[in-house]
């Protein structure tokens, strides 16, 4: 086994890290564990699912999310809160994850979020890109929601945590139908 | 029941039943509803920020006649039939953009932001008489865009204003938050595709019979006191004639801000307050967030099947110069949307959007029962005559239905 | 051609040609088939075992009516319009679930089990005569459910088992396979989606002229023996009038149970058969499973274009404690369902859907063609006038749109 | 306005003011489309190269009517109506294939290529008058494929021919570029969905103000001269009447095959060009790769909502024994397709299918506008009268309006 | 290379194995090598599409496919009997599998399909959750079907079979076209 | 480790690279980055997307794409080209990649496209079938394409390269709306 593939190899273990935790990120969503989603999360992470494009700066355009940590919790309470009260079902979902990819070191590439946002990725951060599919079924509505998505993880007691998400749906240009859920 | 009965508002011994079940289907009412409110009412096109440098565009879609609102080379805005007069093409095919020229996209017959056609292909073959300045961009029909403070479709302005009524003052209230006197949109449009009947958007806004139940959790969060929404609080519902209706709070008055009714407060994401980085801090700063305030505007597009699909579009802005602490105090600083009339547009947040999609949704299978057609919208009506409802009386719902029904009977114009 | 022709029931020289064409499109139909037959006809809406308990209940849409099935705290069990009287909404979106109040999700107006308005926003701004006796939620407009056998629709409970007519014997001869003397329907739904009118599936029942064709090979699997559904075996097919129809298959007397005549064994899944684990073949057994019963719910719902698509609501069930040893043998041991008459209700089983759907959906497009409109039903035509055909005679096929014929053209009620 | 203008061709002070935006939509109208044209007139079925071998079968849908082509024992093509005599299904669901009997799915009657019932379950049971001879497959309504050099259905040869018109010397002109005077089309079909009018591809076909906007860059690619599809370059286009248009360009003369005028070049794909292996060399050579035709056949088939979604059959051909260099150099060579009359057929490149699909969905939003309905197609008018227009006269579109406008309104047969 | 990483590279291992497994079976059904599809499973496998929701118990609620292998054989024997006989094109599917997660040992989670359906764990079994994405085509009609899998598989001979297979479509409890293939 | 399981670590190696080119190749074209997703192909690629079923002859069939490199380079000039003249938006995507198998050596397969295109899997080609999902979105549509696909790989200048391309919807004997993006 030469270097190169010893360092392919390295790139291998953390892959299986990275990719390991996004399938159970998306599991914890579609089994709507939202505790132990949030606790994926470092207590500063950013949740952003951006309108109208792939350039937009949520600090002067619209998102269809844009949570803090605080505004994280308050969303997926609503979700519980709002199936407790009523006879309504909250919508299903299954999360199919794809296309990850580890960001190499080099040059800090632009459009990844890691501008004006303020969760840049530092030295320690992994910056991540996979493809995200969401099927969602609601009484008599099948849609499929897809986009790409960057996460920042970092390293925290040994297991590594969310710093930042973004979600970048291909029609997010569009009329959209209710977003619910977890992206 | 081929028409929609009209509440009968001063007869309080008469339960008033508004027949809502016919007027959310039946052949050829869409197409009615098209003629007479979307393509011959005023609707709101955009807003003159949106355009605010010379060859800016934005494309709409009123009813089905779509538009170009562009900015032409003398600073004035211009609403252009996004038809191309040869063939009928879409021109511009685009959300937003900034051009010198719009090219159409078939034979490339090519416009200016003023309209004038400048450039076509063989044009020798057309003759010596063929003037290029009678094959100019269309305007979109009666509608234009003056400088209100909102900007607003107008053809006559006189007729403008009086259609907008009470409206006008609300937004002059919004523009006054701002030190400079004028507001921007510019933050872009949030579109909702919704499985309900376009109506239901428009008739919401008049219902605040809904709001402690539907917003008791996002009130709570904004920090609203419990039984903020209640008739024991103290405000009031005004059913303003023509489709119009009024709501003061009964804390309107204790604020900094003058305040319009229907304003909700819908704080922007803060993530900064949590403890980000220097540069947002600066940006964001670790309060509440900014002030901001949205448009809703329904709109039928589409039909299928049984259900009318309606993109709503939905409009966030942050107040230009303004911040939270100016405009009204971290649990309520917010800035009245540039509500413009006739029960179409009016304000929402982002929370809310959520539950009422599914609940149009259900009002929409709820009601094609079919048996019995009317839904009974009675509370207060004993207080009809007074104009005046507490704070969650039905008036303004049986306003909105008695307008509509003008509307559709051609007792009004749109 | 705008209504169906009547098939020449008794002219074997002039060969029937049933107008099935027309009676699967034109502008109109499904709204007059909607308001005579599902909407004003006896529609099965669900089993009383599915609500056993009080405060059980289930939700079910018969055409475009939104119902709640559910039992009250007396024991007894109700059908609720699922439409708020209110404003209209549909105040449960659950399949099926167990409370004891039903809170619309709009302004939060509470309803029992019984139906009774128990709470609602601000009642007092209602006015003193506000009477919440007068504000209960609406029972299902002439539908309700007593205790026969199978639970039924039913106002005027003669008229009900004169619709269900010689279905009632059947019924209780379902029911009497059972040792308690009653079944249970508690195992769920599937629900199927097909592109293609709704009577196709309820035709279909009374057409014996294509189980050779479509069920060969599950009639082998089966253990039934080749010819099985031949003239030569010796079944018959009658046709009841007023829709009706039997099957009594040449064997129908040799079997230990009293099998009816559409039932067809579903066995349902067998892993433990196959040399499954102790813990599974406690359970299951190794026997080839236990006899399972579905019934088959043809609904229109939704029109797209041409099309209509129809969810048939299917429900497969375990018979309750009769296990396969018990109710007829390895081969065709089968519990009747309960067949509700009017050929709206049929039997079917599992393995036959999948072709089934095809089937009607190619049905769909051939009479597309429009011409010609009629098609060519006349096995056995020179028989009609006994009543009594062969097997493969296509007389019951005559008898439904004889039938379907008279509820569109107001000779008989729906 | 309740039917199409027609365009006033011979007066050119008046501009011809084409009511193109009512012919795209209405109740009705596309019933009376299929029913006048698509089912009445001449439609372009396939080929018989398609259907080679005795057996051989390739299925359609004409308008609604779903069609089977075949090739009887005898060797003769033959065209049945792909809906089953008895009960309506679709009897033949591939697209192609080879057979010598087809066999209902629903209850298996069985037809050969002739159309014979040759087998049916039960036959016993339809009584001793039975006769196979009465139940046979029908044929597609006057439809049949004589043997003409590019098959198309016809009914009477004559009136066939008449409605070719001058195409069947294109016809010729294509055979004749085959050494062995024949052409194949066994390369199978591209099968389109485009959210347009049908009439949007119809109509196209007959504009040549667009080709050098739309297909400039192809043209470049393609090795044409810059201005090749201007006025200047010499080219005319002829309303033939009748529907019918042809274009001559100026180099027409100048080849050495004998090319008709909408005939474009559509490279097909070469891999080997580039230096593939020597197994590639053999079969597609290092030249531009030979010439291909494709024909287009816009067709209405579903409608949804607003739109009429139509599959426009798109069919590719290697013509068979010639190569590129026979047919007439590497950046013309192409072969006329058989384009069929009546503007219902015609010929088109798939680089250009891209953007024209896209074109045609952009007329679709536009001409929702509503307002106003015409549209102005003047270019040339003055020269109407000859019946020759210059390279980018309108002279066709108007003829195709025209045509149009004859056919609904009965002053002439489809 | 850490003891973790060196823990995390068996892994590996058996992720490649176990991925390329379902793979492999994705690809039969879609190229429609049954026989072959057959004998991925051992002969006491169970093969289950629940209804209605996640929870139901297959010997009490209807199921969409509850399979003992005798019942797979006959179903597949029946998708290739079809299309002999008559002129119908059977569907044309493309399988896409993603977020294949080897559940590790533990206490055992519920829900997976162990209890209720005599399939249960055992020592020897890899329990591997992922999602599952099957694109269907027939004359006229595409539809995109999506669920959660889990798979149990078992060491025989020196190959991984399938002793256990559960599929969740999203919206089994929705209206369904025809499920004439497999899952 | 034992025997069986090294060889499947030099093939773990490997199905990193391969998947990650694969990515990489989506995300290029996802970000209209086309120049680059030129630089992955050798001179002599093949782009073939094939038309009416999975058992065609390119030379004898239609197909919906078959590009040398030189219509390839055409292909995606006319992309760019007719997004800069008009006010035209493209067609939004994401490719979702998904089931990544390296063929091991052993019998030549029939069908995978080996045969009739002359881009036969030569010695020093990696042959690797993919699934891919395309989500396009348009104004007023949002499309969902899935088929099955054939990659052959090359080693040069000490990386991959893209010598053949085969994509085969499984609606490719449907209607389809127009194709105007990479697959
Ligand atoms: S349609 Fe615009 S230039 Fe012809
Ligand atoms: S609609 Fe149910 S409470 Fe108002
Ligand atoms: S429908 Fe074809 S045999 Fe009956
Ligand atoms: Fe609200
Ligand atoms: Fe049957
Ligand atoms: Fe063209």
């Amino acid at each position: 086994m030469n270097h190169r593939d010893e360092l392919l190899l390295e790139q291998l273990v953390e892959q299986q890290r990275v990719e390991q935790l996004l399938f159970l990120e998306a599991r914890l969503i579609d089994e709507r564990r939202f505790a132990e989603w949030e606790a994926l999360w470092v207590d500063e992470g950013v949740y952003w699912v951006p309108a109208n494009g792939e350039h937009t700066d949520p600090h002067t355009d619209v998102s269809l999310i844009y949570d803090n940590r605080s505004r994280m919790h308050n969303r997926v309470e609503r979700y519980v809160g709002g199936k407790a009260y009523s006879q309504q079902p909250p919508p299903r979902t299954v999360h199919l994850v794809s296309n990850v990819a580890v960001e190499r070191p080099g040059p800090v590439e632009p459009g990844d979020g890691a501008a004006g946002d303020g969760a840049g990725g530092a030295g320690d951060q992994l910056v991540v890109h996979s493809t995200l599919q969401v099927a969602e079924s609601r009484p008599g509505a099948r849609t499929d929601w897809v986009g790409r998505v960057t996460h920042h993880l970092v390293e925290r007691d040994g297991a590594l945590r969310i710093a930042f998400k973004k979600v970048v749906l291909v029609d997010n240009d569009q009329e959209l139908t209710t977003i619910d859920f977890l992206l | 029941m081929s028409e929609v009965a009209s509440p009968t508002r001063h007869r309080p011994a008469d339960p008033p039943r508004s027949g809502v079940g016919p007027a959310l289907r039946g052949p050829g009412r869409l197409e009615r509803e098209l003629e007479r409110i979307h393509h011959r009412g005023w609707v709101f096109v955009g807003h003159e920020s949106e355009v605010a440098e010379p060859g800016e565009f934005v494309t709409r879609l009123l009813g089905r006649q779509p538009v170009v609102l562009t900015r032409d080379e003398d600073g004035e805005t211009r609403l252009w039939s996004n038809r191309c007069p040869h063939r009928g093409a879409t021109v511009c095919n685009l959300d937003r953009g900034r051009t010198r020229y719009f090219r159409c996209p078939y034979h490339a017959r090519t416009f200016d932001t003023g309209g004038a056609l400048v450039a076509l292909p063989g044009e020798e073959g057309f003759g010596p008489t063929f003037d290029r300045a009678e094959h100019g961009w269309r305007p979109s029909p009666h509608r234009q865009l003056p400088r209100v403070r909102c900007s607003e479709p107008v053809a006559h302005r006189p007729h403008a204003l009086e259609h907008l009524g009470d409206a006008c003052d609300m937004i002059d209230r919004l523009c006054d938050l701002s030190p400079v006197g004028e507001i921007t949109l510019r933050a872009g449009w949030l579109r909702h595709r919704i499985r309900a009947n376009w109506k239901m958007a428009a008739e919401n806004v008049c219902d605040f019979y809904h709001p402690p139940i539907t917003h008791a959790s996002s009130g709570l969060a904004a920090g609203l006191p419990p039984g903020y929404f209640s008739d024991a609080y103290g405000g009031v519902v005004r059913d303003l004639g023509g489709g119009r209706r009024g709501r003061l709070p009964a804390d309107a008055g204790q604020r900094q801000a003058p305040v319009a009714g229907e304003v909700q407060r819908c704080a922007p994401p803060t993530p900064g307050s949590a403890g980000g980085t220097p540069r947002r801090r600066r940006r964001g700063g670790p309060g509440p967030g900014r002030a901001a305030t949205r448009l809703h505007l329904p709109q039928p597009v589409h039909r299928r099947g049984e259900h009318l699909r309606h993109p709503a579009g939905e409009r966030g802005r942050d107040d230009p110069p303004a911040d939270a602490d100016h405009v009204g105090g971290p649990s309520r600083g917010a800035a009245p949307p540039p509500a413009c009339g006739a029960s179409k547009v009016a304000s929402t947040g982002r929370y809310g959007r959520t539950r009422h999609a599914a609940t149009w949704e259900r009002i929409q299978l709820g009601l094609r029962a079919g048996e019995p057609e009317w839904v009974v919208l009675e509370r207060g009506v004993e207080r009809d005559g007074t104009g005046v409802g507490r704070a969650l009386d039905e008036i303004a719902m049986r306003g909105f239905w008695h307008h509509y029904r003008s509307i559709m009977t051609d007792q009004v114009p749109g």
